[in-house]
């Protein structure tokens, strides 16, 4: 069972300062499932290698969901791929991310129309924390993906969200 | 009493670390034999042939970049010299070799990927990285031409989208300076290394008379011994030009036509594409690109079937018009598709870290697998 | 090396009881075609016969030829009754140096073509994917499944057909865009 | 230490956890240092850069994945055997924590001054091989089975060369106690086992070449013990996804991790032990020339760790340069080769003992 399962009620400067802690830990630690579909799997290579260094992020590629934390959904989700891809997403454990890479995941790129076998839009399935547009997104713009994600989890708080 | 037996179904992907993308092997075994493979497509399968048949010819281009995304411009340019048959234009000298020369550098990355991702299948980690680094130069080289790191949209019908820029042929002089020192630093690290030969050879033994009946082409038909190159048995474009060697296998550790001699001939076949650029280079004439460009795309009735020599094997365009600016039906010989069915021949009777290394010296492409 | 002429003249001496003919208006490949349940026996002549010795199928390639009766539906969408599927096939021969075309037809209806997979093992998932895309039946094929499409995807729905229709869901998930 | 606490404190109890807990204060820093280094290693061998971001340099890494870890949720998934699932990553992590009791990290303190350290030490670590099974078995995973089948092969073979080459150095040093060994390779480096031990004379040259196919085998065997590349088939990524720990998430993931950085660390600690000095300075100590008694102590831990990292960076160097071998291989390097080669050695080095 996680920390962040339960909620506090009220905001205190502990919480306030282990919220930033936690966050702190979570964004530098973002461990990648490592998982390509189609065209931008060898841009997330290209990112992975050494010129342009996803481990100067903390991203690690695992091989096995229980151990991942993001997700990156990169290239065309088909028909027959999205139900792997959800049941992918349900075996990573909380709290995890999905970063959606290029057009196609986005929302089936050049594919949209005549696509009969094609998912517009991997939202569709899962919930996308961040979609990085492209096609297929440079390398730069996957990294500048990630640091937008990293602005999001920077705000994420253990307290109950007021409505 | 006889002990209850049965027998293991392994499934392998679509996410596996080393299915090369999302495909999904089901592995029968016994212990760790395999006695059976089946291959289990259509994780990528993107209607590319739906979406020939509802584009202009030129709008079909960008969708062949997306089949075989490591070797996009060869894509292009199987299929514009098909649509140039069917039109019967005649490109202008200049264009030819910028084809040729791009066409060749992208061979060198295509293989740069399935060497460096065969190394780290069979576990070693850092050749994988090395070649990426090198490859990112020839991306660079693209990238100044046309803007793309991947996918080129290139060549056009009669022409290309840009011309070289001024700077160009320097830096690819570099480049060819710089990677011929690496390929022996890669030979070192990897393929002679013990390990390495002890876990490829004799391995997926490939015999060219099954490798001729199953269709298989490229680097893989040439590891089986078979001297057979499109660009010198069935020359397009201006190949017949060139001096150049056709590496085959010639089981040098182990068996003719086993991973190793697949792994080797595609570390050989990079120096001569390098060779061929080389020469190009020199003998690049001036000239304006977009001379034949045609005002409009519209062949007249009729079919043609265009093959050209893709980093993978035989990639063939099938293009069928019936006279409007429409292609009535695009089909695609995919190398790769053609190359996967002999998995299983290769697999049986070899242990489950085989069907992984077998798999990966076929170098296949998903995207091309499924298109 | 042999035209398409030079090996239809033979293929019309071995075998006189099958029709043959040479389609003409092409502008570069002459196309032999033939009668779609006698094509194994043609096939397997064509890859041990002397001076043909085709030993590899380049590509094989199935066609809706969309030349039946196009009735609009009440949606606006078309349907095509009647007319042909045809298949291509493109031989190669590297221990001669020389390639042909062939073509047959089948009908739209209850497409039927030999499988010649048993001659060249290439053509094992080629016809797969014909009968997958297009719904072409290969008799005597060990294993016709879908091979790029889901294997619960609808009966009957053949997607490079030119009267295709979306189906609305999948699995719960919206096809169109 | 246990006994000397014992006589301050008067307190067994509180002697004992304080004994036990010592290693603990050595085993998680390094961890985090060996995980950094590990990322930093490759990273710099593969003309990378490594974690950058956090921290100066990325020295914050390890500790903000150890963060991450424990927030993760603890996936059980169904079909999954709960009770022994959830108490195989402290088994394996018992198994390679045991170790550290008999390692004698400096003069003045080991955990247990046993006198049958090194066979106190083969023997527990069996623990870690039936941790491993009970994780792939309980898994409910064909990876993960195929994974702790495999290591458990693997462990079992490996321990037969390394036994048999401790023997040799048993049955030549004439003791199994390892801060005796350690104790007996005192003063300067020419007295290390690997260079033929303390006594002078013609067997000490005559060893030389014995003991260093010795030192080869029992690297190889303990590098397939720790399932390091090139025999890490166990976790292969490429077959089988991450072997035996493919359904652990969180902190029980961590702790296999833990386990099998501890284990890095214990191994390389017993080959610096035996072959080359244990917590031995190579050049006398500051202390004795200062006559700071007191230092003496921290300069042995000092080299104790030293040489233990210096050689879990060997195992690195080895993990980012060599592919893996096959199971069938490995097999074969065993049985083969090691085996026979340690039999025959052993024999030459008790021939050569008996004269």
């Amino acid at each position: 069972m996680g920390l962040l399962d339960q909620e506090f009620l009220d905001s205190n400067i502990v919480i306030a300062k282990s919220d930033d802690l936690l966050n702190w830990a979570r964004l530098s630690s973002l461990w990648q499932l490592s998982f390509g579909l189609a065209c931008c799997a060898i841009e997330m290579m290209a990112t992975s290698a050494s010129n342009y260094d996803f481990d100067r992020f903390g991203v690690m590629p695992r091989p096995t969901p229980r151990q991942a934390d993001i997700i990156i959904i990169s290239g065309t989700v088909t028909l027959k791929m999205a139900i792997r891809i959800k049941r992918l997403y349900e075996q990573m454990p909380d709290p995890k991310y999905i970063i959606s890479m290029g057009s196609c995941a986005n929302c089936g790129g050049p594919y949209w129309e005549h696509g009969y076998h094609v998912l517009k839009g991997v939202d569709r399935v899962i919930p996308v924390d961040v979609y990085v547009p492209g096609c297929p997104p440079r390398p730069e713009a996957l990294l500048e993906g990630l640091l937008k994600l990293q602005e999001k989890i920077r705000h994420e708080t253990l307290r109950t969200k007021k409505a | 009493m006889a002990l209850k037996t049965e027998e293991l179904v392994l499934n392998m992907g679509p996410q596996h670390p080393s299915t090369h993308g999302v495909l999904r092997l089901e592995v029968q075994l016994e212990g760790e034999l395999v006695t059976k493979v089946t291959p289990h497509l259509g994780y990528l399968h993107r209607c590319f042939e739906k979406h020939a048949e509802a584009m202009t010819y030129p709008q079909v281009i960008p969708y062949t970049d997306r089949m075989d995304y490591l070797a996009s411009m060869y894509n292009n340019f199987g299929y514009v010299i098909g649509v140039e048959k069917m039109l019967g234009i005649q490109v202008p000298e200049r264009v030819e070799y910028i084809r040729i020369i791009m066409g060749e550098l992208q061979r060198i990355a295509s293989h740069m990927v399935a060497l460096g991702t065969y190394g780290l299948d069979i576990g070693a980690f850092t050749p994988f990285l090395y070649l990426f680094r090198d490859r990112e130069k020839i991306l660079t080289l693209f990238e100044i031409t046309c803007g793309a790191r991947l996918l080129y949209n290139y060549m056009w019908v009669g022409g290309l989208s840009h011309d070289l820029h001024p700077d160009f042929e320097r830096l690819t002089r570099e480049f060819i300076s710089y990677f011929r020192p690496n390929i022996d630093e890669l030979n070192n690290l990897l393929t002679y290394n013990k390990i390495f030969v002890e876990r490829t050879a004799n391995i997926g033994v490939l015999p060219k008379e099954t490798a001729i009946n199953y269709g298989i082409t490229g680097p893989n038909l040439r590891a089986s011994g078979l001297k057979y190159d499109l660009r010198r048995n069935d020359p397009y474009s201006i190949y017949d030009r060139f001096d150049f060697e056709i590496p085959v296998g010639e089981g040098l550790v182990g068996t003719v036509g086993d991973c190793w001699d697949r792994f080797y001939v595609r570390v050989l076949e990079m120096e001569q594409s390098l060779k061929i650029v080389e020469q190009a280079l020199n003998q690049l004439p001036e000239g304006d690109i977009n001379e034949a460009l045609p005002k409009r795309v519209k062949p007249p009735k009729g079919s043609i079937y265009q093959r050209v020599e893709n980093p993978k094997g035989e990639l063939g365009y099938f293009i069928i018009s019936d006279g409007t600016v429409n292609p009535f039906r695009v089909k695609v010989r995919a190398p790769s598709f053609v190359n996967l069915a002999i998995l299983n021949e290769l697999s049986k009777g070899h242990l489950v870290a085989d069907i992984i290394a077998i798999l990966g010296s076929l170098d296949i492409v998903l995207g091309e697998i499924d298109r | 090396m042999k035209t398409a002429k030079e090996i239809l003249e033979i293929l019309q001496k071995k075998f006189p009881e099958i029709e043959f003919s040479l389609v003409e208006d092409e502008p570069s490949d002459q196309i032999i075609f033939t009668d779609a349940l006698k094509i194994h026996e043609i096939c397997e002549f064509l890859r041990d016969g002397e001076g043909l010795k085709f030993d590899t199928l380049m590509n094989l390639s199935g066609v809706d030829d969309a030349n039946g009766e196009k009735q609009t539906n009440d949606d606006g969408s078309e349907t095509i009754v009647g007319g042909t599927l045809s298949v291509y096939y493109n031989l190669d021969s590297i221990e001669l140096n020389h390639k042909t075309t062939l073509q047959v037809s089948t009908s739209r209806e209850s497409p039927k073509v030999e499988s010649v997979n048993l001659i060249w093992r290439a053509a094992d998932w080629h016809e797969r994917e014909a009968y997958d895309m297009l719904g072409i039946k290969f008799l005597n094929h060990p294993d016709l499944r879908r091979i790029l499409m889901p294997y619960d995807w609808e009966e009957g729905s053949y997607p490079l057909r030119k009267d295709y229709k979306d189906p609305e869901f999948y699995q719960g998930m919206k096809v169109p865009y | 230490m246990y006994e000397s606490l014992v006589e301050i404190t008067g307190l067994e109890i509180f002697a004992a956890f304080v004994s036990a807990a010592m290693p603990v204060a050595f085993l998680v820093p390094f961890v985090i240092i060996a995980v950094y280094l590990e990322r930093k290693v490759s990273a710099h061998m593969q003309d990378r850069l490594g974690p950058m971001r956090v921290g100066y340099h990325g020295l914050l890494q390890t500790i903000a994945d150890f963060f991450k870890l424990i927030q993760k949720e603890d996936i059980v998934a169904e079909g999954i055997d709960k009770k022994f699932f959830n108490f195989a990553p402290f088994l394996v992590f018992a198994g390679s924590y045991a170790v550290y009791a008999a390692l004698p990290f400096s003069s003045k303190y080991i955990g247990s001054e046993t006198d049958l350290g090194i066979f106190y030490i083969i023997a527990i670590s069996g623990l870690v091989v039936a941790g491993i099974l009970m994780a792939g078995w309980t898994s409910n995973n064909k990876y993960s089975l195929y994974g702790a089948m495999r290591s458990a092969a693997q462990i079992i073979s490996y321990e037969i060369p390394t036994a048999l080459v401790i023997l040799s150095i048993i049955m030549w040093t004439g003791t199994m106690s390892l801060a005796t060994m350690s104790e007996m390779q005192t003063a300067y480096f020419w007295n290390w086992n690997i260079l033929g031990g303390p006594e002078w004379g013609i067997t000490k040259f005559v060893l030389i070449p014995f003991l260093l196919v010795a030192f080869i085998i029992l690297y190889v065997s303990t590098l397939a013990e720790v399932n390091r590349t090139p025999f890490d088939m166990p976790e292969a990524e490429s077959e089988l996804v991450a072997g035996y720990h493919t359904e652990y998430s969180g902190m029980k993931f961590a702790m296999f991790f833990l386990a099998e950085y501890g284990n890095m660390f214990a191994v390389s600690a017993i080959v610096s032990v035996i072959f080359f000095g244990g917590y031995q300075s190579p050049f006398g100590y500051l202390g004795n020339t200062l006559g700071i008694e007191w230092l003496v102590p921290f300069e042995q831990v000092f080299w104790f760790a030293a040489k233990g990292i210096f050689f879990v960076f060997v195992q690195m160097w080895l993990r980012w340069t060599l592919p893996r071998v096959r199971v069938d291989q490995l097999m074969t390097i065993c049985w083969k080769y090691l085996i026979p080669y340690s039999f025959v050695n052993l024999l030459v080095i008790g021939i050569i003992t008996l004269l």
